[in-house]
């Protein structure tokens, strides 16, 4: 069942490059980690997907890098303005491993804080373009941090459940050493529900829908 | 009456969604099954969408066998939008089909063969079916009205005003088109004007029942293509923006055919091609018809 | 090449304005003087204008005698306009012009008469005139880069691409076209996608030089028209809101051009045609390529 | 000479059911009382013309009733806001006269507080429907007020060079009784400068473009 409302802003912070845009929860339901929402862009014709960051109580928290127009349009928002948002949506991580590793490139990093509070702070590693960057680790305290030319994959130890969000390469080189691992994939998205074929990935050799499929994907899956 | 557009609505993923719907449209199927074109296949524009999905379905024979058995199980009317690349293709889906009102799709942007003539896929259509046939349109024509009175004379029931147009977005900073096909549908807000024209003189010229789609993203819009000449509203791309955009356009549509003094919203059909009425002719609408029309 | 787009200025009313662009585009002409339809004959969309002037001019003979010579002292190269309703009227019009580019309007939604086919128009004037003629088409075609191509064949020497496509809006009390005529042409922001489409199929289809044009309004959408493959760039809409869009436009463009890493405009003609570059593969674009598109 | 500016908005003030608003004028020339600008209406195509109300030092007045999106968008505009706006335009009142009489209809009135002042404050009568709208009388001192079923037709005395703005009804009155009244005459105008042939009308049988005949005209040419 598809649930969507308006929301009130409560903060839009900067994290680094980033934005925390922080909305009044109501009743929406957080979800579980790796799930993603469609945040209204004020001016856009389109929603924009974003997963959730953290779900502290009566709150909705996305973390996000203002890159286009519409996430320009989000990092717009001040406190007390409303916009609308669908969610949650698609496949989040699953939750039964047993030796958790969280890994995130960049903005990827988004999912974790919130997967990392369900999974009850499981080592994390993540890589960032720059230190400016770097600041966003401050949402995931303990994790270990990689800036270029570092790469997150010198610093993952074998035998772990990895869970991971990051750019395309990234998650490529994670799922090439981990082919059991649960990786949040990206694509561009029109609605989020399944209605407009949008979002294909090549799946097995045809097109499927990343939102309904995915966004969260096995390695062994994908290749 | 309020439908989504064709291939705007997974009736199977979202259920509620199309039950909201006094019919759902299926997305168009082609007589062999299609993966579609290659991601990216959508852009957003500033004032619409491109996509280039490309009639990605399953294709007859499993659309028959699997699909269209689930969605009689919505309990809605069906409506199932038929492609092809030929006038002999469409028609054999025709004839395999009952218990439906059929929309063919006479204008995909989106795939590279172009079908024949409108009326002669009408025609062939028509010869295989006595189920109501509705023929969809895409604005990009010299003479939209022309088309439409040509289907009318083969045999279609309705007409589907409109289809995408072919629009084209570039990358901010490659200037490569954003869509990896190149050029797309355009659909959303943008097309509205088009849509109503196109709706306008094909009421006109034919008379025949027309589902209206082109940005309809308010009762207002919708109340607007109805009064061009629709009798029948779809929603397409703003189902995007709001999978609850059916219940909301409906209630909306109701109020602001109210407002304008009119009963139900269907008794606004046509109405903009009435002479002008006493009401228009009220203080507010003198005031700022041009100086010097009446000499 | 920045031009005004015909019948979005008045030379003679702004000599300043048109001073701007780099060679003035005359209203089309017509054999006939013309009156032009009865108001109202603009209307504002959320996203674009609709006109319905209806190529009001003075006629061919005074368009000759008087107005030429008089916009022959702006000294500024003339690009002519010009309309008819019969392949022998577009010739004869041409054969009476001398020393200015040719423009033909082979498309305006706001006459009833329609044309004879593009490529007979053209072929007929090019047996009349040796001067440069350009095809002036309406993206209200079914495959329009075949009608380029037909038009290439004919004789012509470039294309003016786009004219404006059929739009109509409704009154909001009486439902009833703003416009007396019903419909009009639909120009501005909504129409730039689908100029940046035909741009881009015709250039693909002919090579030929092409003006590009529709909505217009920033040195980014002139630097996208001729990365799609336009050779010179006009303005109309804009203008409206601001005389002075040609500087402005002008001077974003050497910006925006430059900030892309092009030394001139021009050097990024048809450059959304090139194959993928290094620098579209640069790590900002990679991260949102769509997952699994390489298996 | 076209000249087009942003202007800084001083106060949007509501008189009677109407708008006041206040820009700064920066260099642009505040024209003959009748001529207009061209104001642009935030998030809408095109600008909307406004005849120049007052021009205290430093300013622009203009005086307008929201009555559709544009007008809309303009009385949303607050004190400190920017907009373009282009003028003066158009060809205004000649001041010429022996015995000006000024008369106005509704928002009608809106050009003739800056011509009464031009004129050295001749007498007016100004005709509202509602006494909620005659309230915006208050910009021009001592005029007479008709307020309907009262039409300003009714209290003119004869004998004098009328100069009128009003609704098309109005002016066609007025024109009948003054044959050379000087009448200001409106027309959905794209442009405002003659580029796009969008606000014709009808005169001596032909199609004139009314912003570069008038908006004024005298009433024995228009009949
Ligand atoms: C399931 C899912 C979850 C997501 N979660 C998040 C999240 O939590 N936080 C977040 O910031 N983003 C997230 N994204 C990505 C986000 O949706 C896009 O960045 C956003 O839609 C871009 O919109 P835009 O209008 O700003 O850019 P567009 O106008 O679409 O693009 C403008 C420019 O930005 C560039 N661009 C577009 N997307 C990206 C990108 N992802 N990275 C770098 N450059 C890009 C394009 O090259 C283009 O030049 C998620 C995407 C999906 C599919
Ligand atoms: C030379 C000139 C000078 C003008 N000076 C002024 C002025 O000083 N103050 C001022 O308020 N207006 C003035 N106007 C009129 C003003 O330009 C229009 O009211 C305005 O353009 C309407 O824009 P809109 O977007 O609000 O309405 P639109 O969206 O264009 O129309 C919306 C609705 O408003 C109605 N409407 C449109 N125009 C009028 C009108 N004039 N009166 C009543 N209803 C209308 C329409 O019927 C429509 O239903 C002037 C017009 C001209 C040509
Ligand atoms: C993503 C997408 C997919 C579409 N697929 C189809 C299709 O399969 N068959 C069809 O006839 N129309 C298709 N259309 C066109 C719509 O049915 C509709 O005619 C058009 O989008 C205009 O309506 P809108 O502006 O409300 O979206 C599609 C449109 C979109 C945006
Ligand atoms: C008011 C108006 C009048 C126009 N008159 C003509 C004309 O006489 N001849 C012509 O070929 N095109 C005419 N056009 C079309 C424009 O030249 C141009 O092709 C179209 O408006 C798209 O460009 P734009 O979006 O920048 O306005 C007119 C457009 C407008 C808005
Ligand atoms: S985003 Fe629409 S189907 Fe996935
Ligand atoms: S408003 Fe454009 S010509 Fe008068």
């Amino acid at each position: 069942m598809l649930s969507r409302g308006r929301h009130s802003v409560l903060a839009n912070e900067p994290v680094g490059p980033y934005r925390l845009l922080r909305v009044e929860r109501g009743r929406a339901e957080p979800g579980i980690p790796g799930q993603f929402f469609m945040l209204e862009a004020p001016g856009r014709v389109l929603p924009r997907p974003m997963s959730l960051c953290l779900a502290p109580p009566g709150e909705l928290d996305f973390l996000f890098e203002p890159v286009g127009r519409g996430t320009r349009a989000l990092a717009a928002l001040e406190a007390g303005d409303e916009l609308a948002i669908l969610g949650p949506l698609g496949n989040g991580f699953r939750l039964d491993v047993d030796r958790p590793l969280l890994v995130g490139g960049g903005i990827g990093m988004a999912p974790l804080p919130y997967l990392s509070e369900k999974l009850g702070g499981p080592p994390a590693v993540l890589g960032f373009r720059t230190a400016h960057h770097a600041e966003a680790a401050a949402l995931l305290p303990g994790s270990e941090v990689a800036v270029e030319p570092g790469l997150v994959t010198e610093l993952l130890p074998a035998g772990h459940d990895v869970l991971a969000c990051g750019p395309e390469r990234m998650l490529q080189a994670v799922g090439a050493l981990f082919p059991g691992a649960q990786l949040a994939w990206e694509a561009p998205m029109a609605c989020g529900y399944g209605a407009c074929y949008g979002c294909a990935v090549d799946l097995d050799g045809t097109y499927k829908r990343l939102c309904v499929e995915g966004p969260v994907l096995e390695a062994a899956a994908c290749s | 009456m309020l439908l989504n557009a064709s291939g705007c609505l997974d009736a199977l993923a979202t259920p509620e969604v199309a039950r909201a719907f006094d019919a759902f449209v299926t997305k168009t199927v082609t007589p062999l099954p299609r993966e579609g074109n290659d991601p990216t296949r959508i852009a957003e524009t500033d004032h619409g969408l491109l996509n280039s999905i490309g009639l990605q379905n399953p294709g007859r024979e499993r659309f028959l066998a699997v699909v269209l058995p689930q969605l009689r199980g919505l309990g809605l009317p069906i409506w199932v939008s038929v492609g092809g690349f030929s006038a002999d293709e469409y028609a054999e889906t025709c004839s395999r089909l009952s218990d439906v009102t059929i929309e063919l799709n006479l204008s995909c942007p989106n795939v590279d063969e172009a079908p024949e003539a409108a009326s002669e896929i009408v025609a062939a259509c028509r010869a295989e079916t006595p189920l109501p046939l509705y023929a969809k349109l895409s604005p990009a024509l010299p003479d939209i009205a022309d088309v439409a009175r040509a289907a009318q004379a083969a045999g279609a029931d309705g007409l589907s005003l409109v289809n995408t147009i072919r629009g084209l977005a570039l990358d901010d900073e490659t200037l490569r088109p954003r869509l990896a096909r190149g050029a797309g549908g355009y659909s959303g807000p943008a097309l509205k004007p088009i849509a109503l024209a196109a709706v306008y003189v094909c009421y006109r010229a034919t008379g025949l029942p027309i589902v209206g789609m082109g940005g309809v993203s308010t009762g207002r819009d919708a109340l607007e293509l109805i009064a061009a000449g629709a009798s029948a509203v779809a929603v397409g791309t703003a189902l995007f923006t709001d999978p609850g955009a059916p219940h909301r356009v409906r209630a909306d549509l109701y109020k602001a055919a109210a407002a304008l003094g009119f009963e139900d919203p269907l008794a606004a059909r046509g109405i903009a091609h009435a002479p002008a009425s006493q009401l228009a002719l009220s203080k507010r609408t003198t005031n700022k018809t041009p100086a010097y029309t009446a000499k």
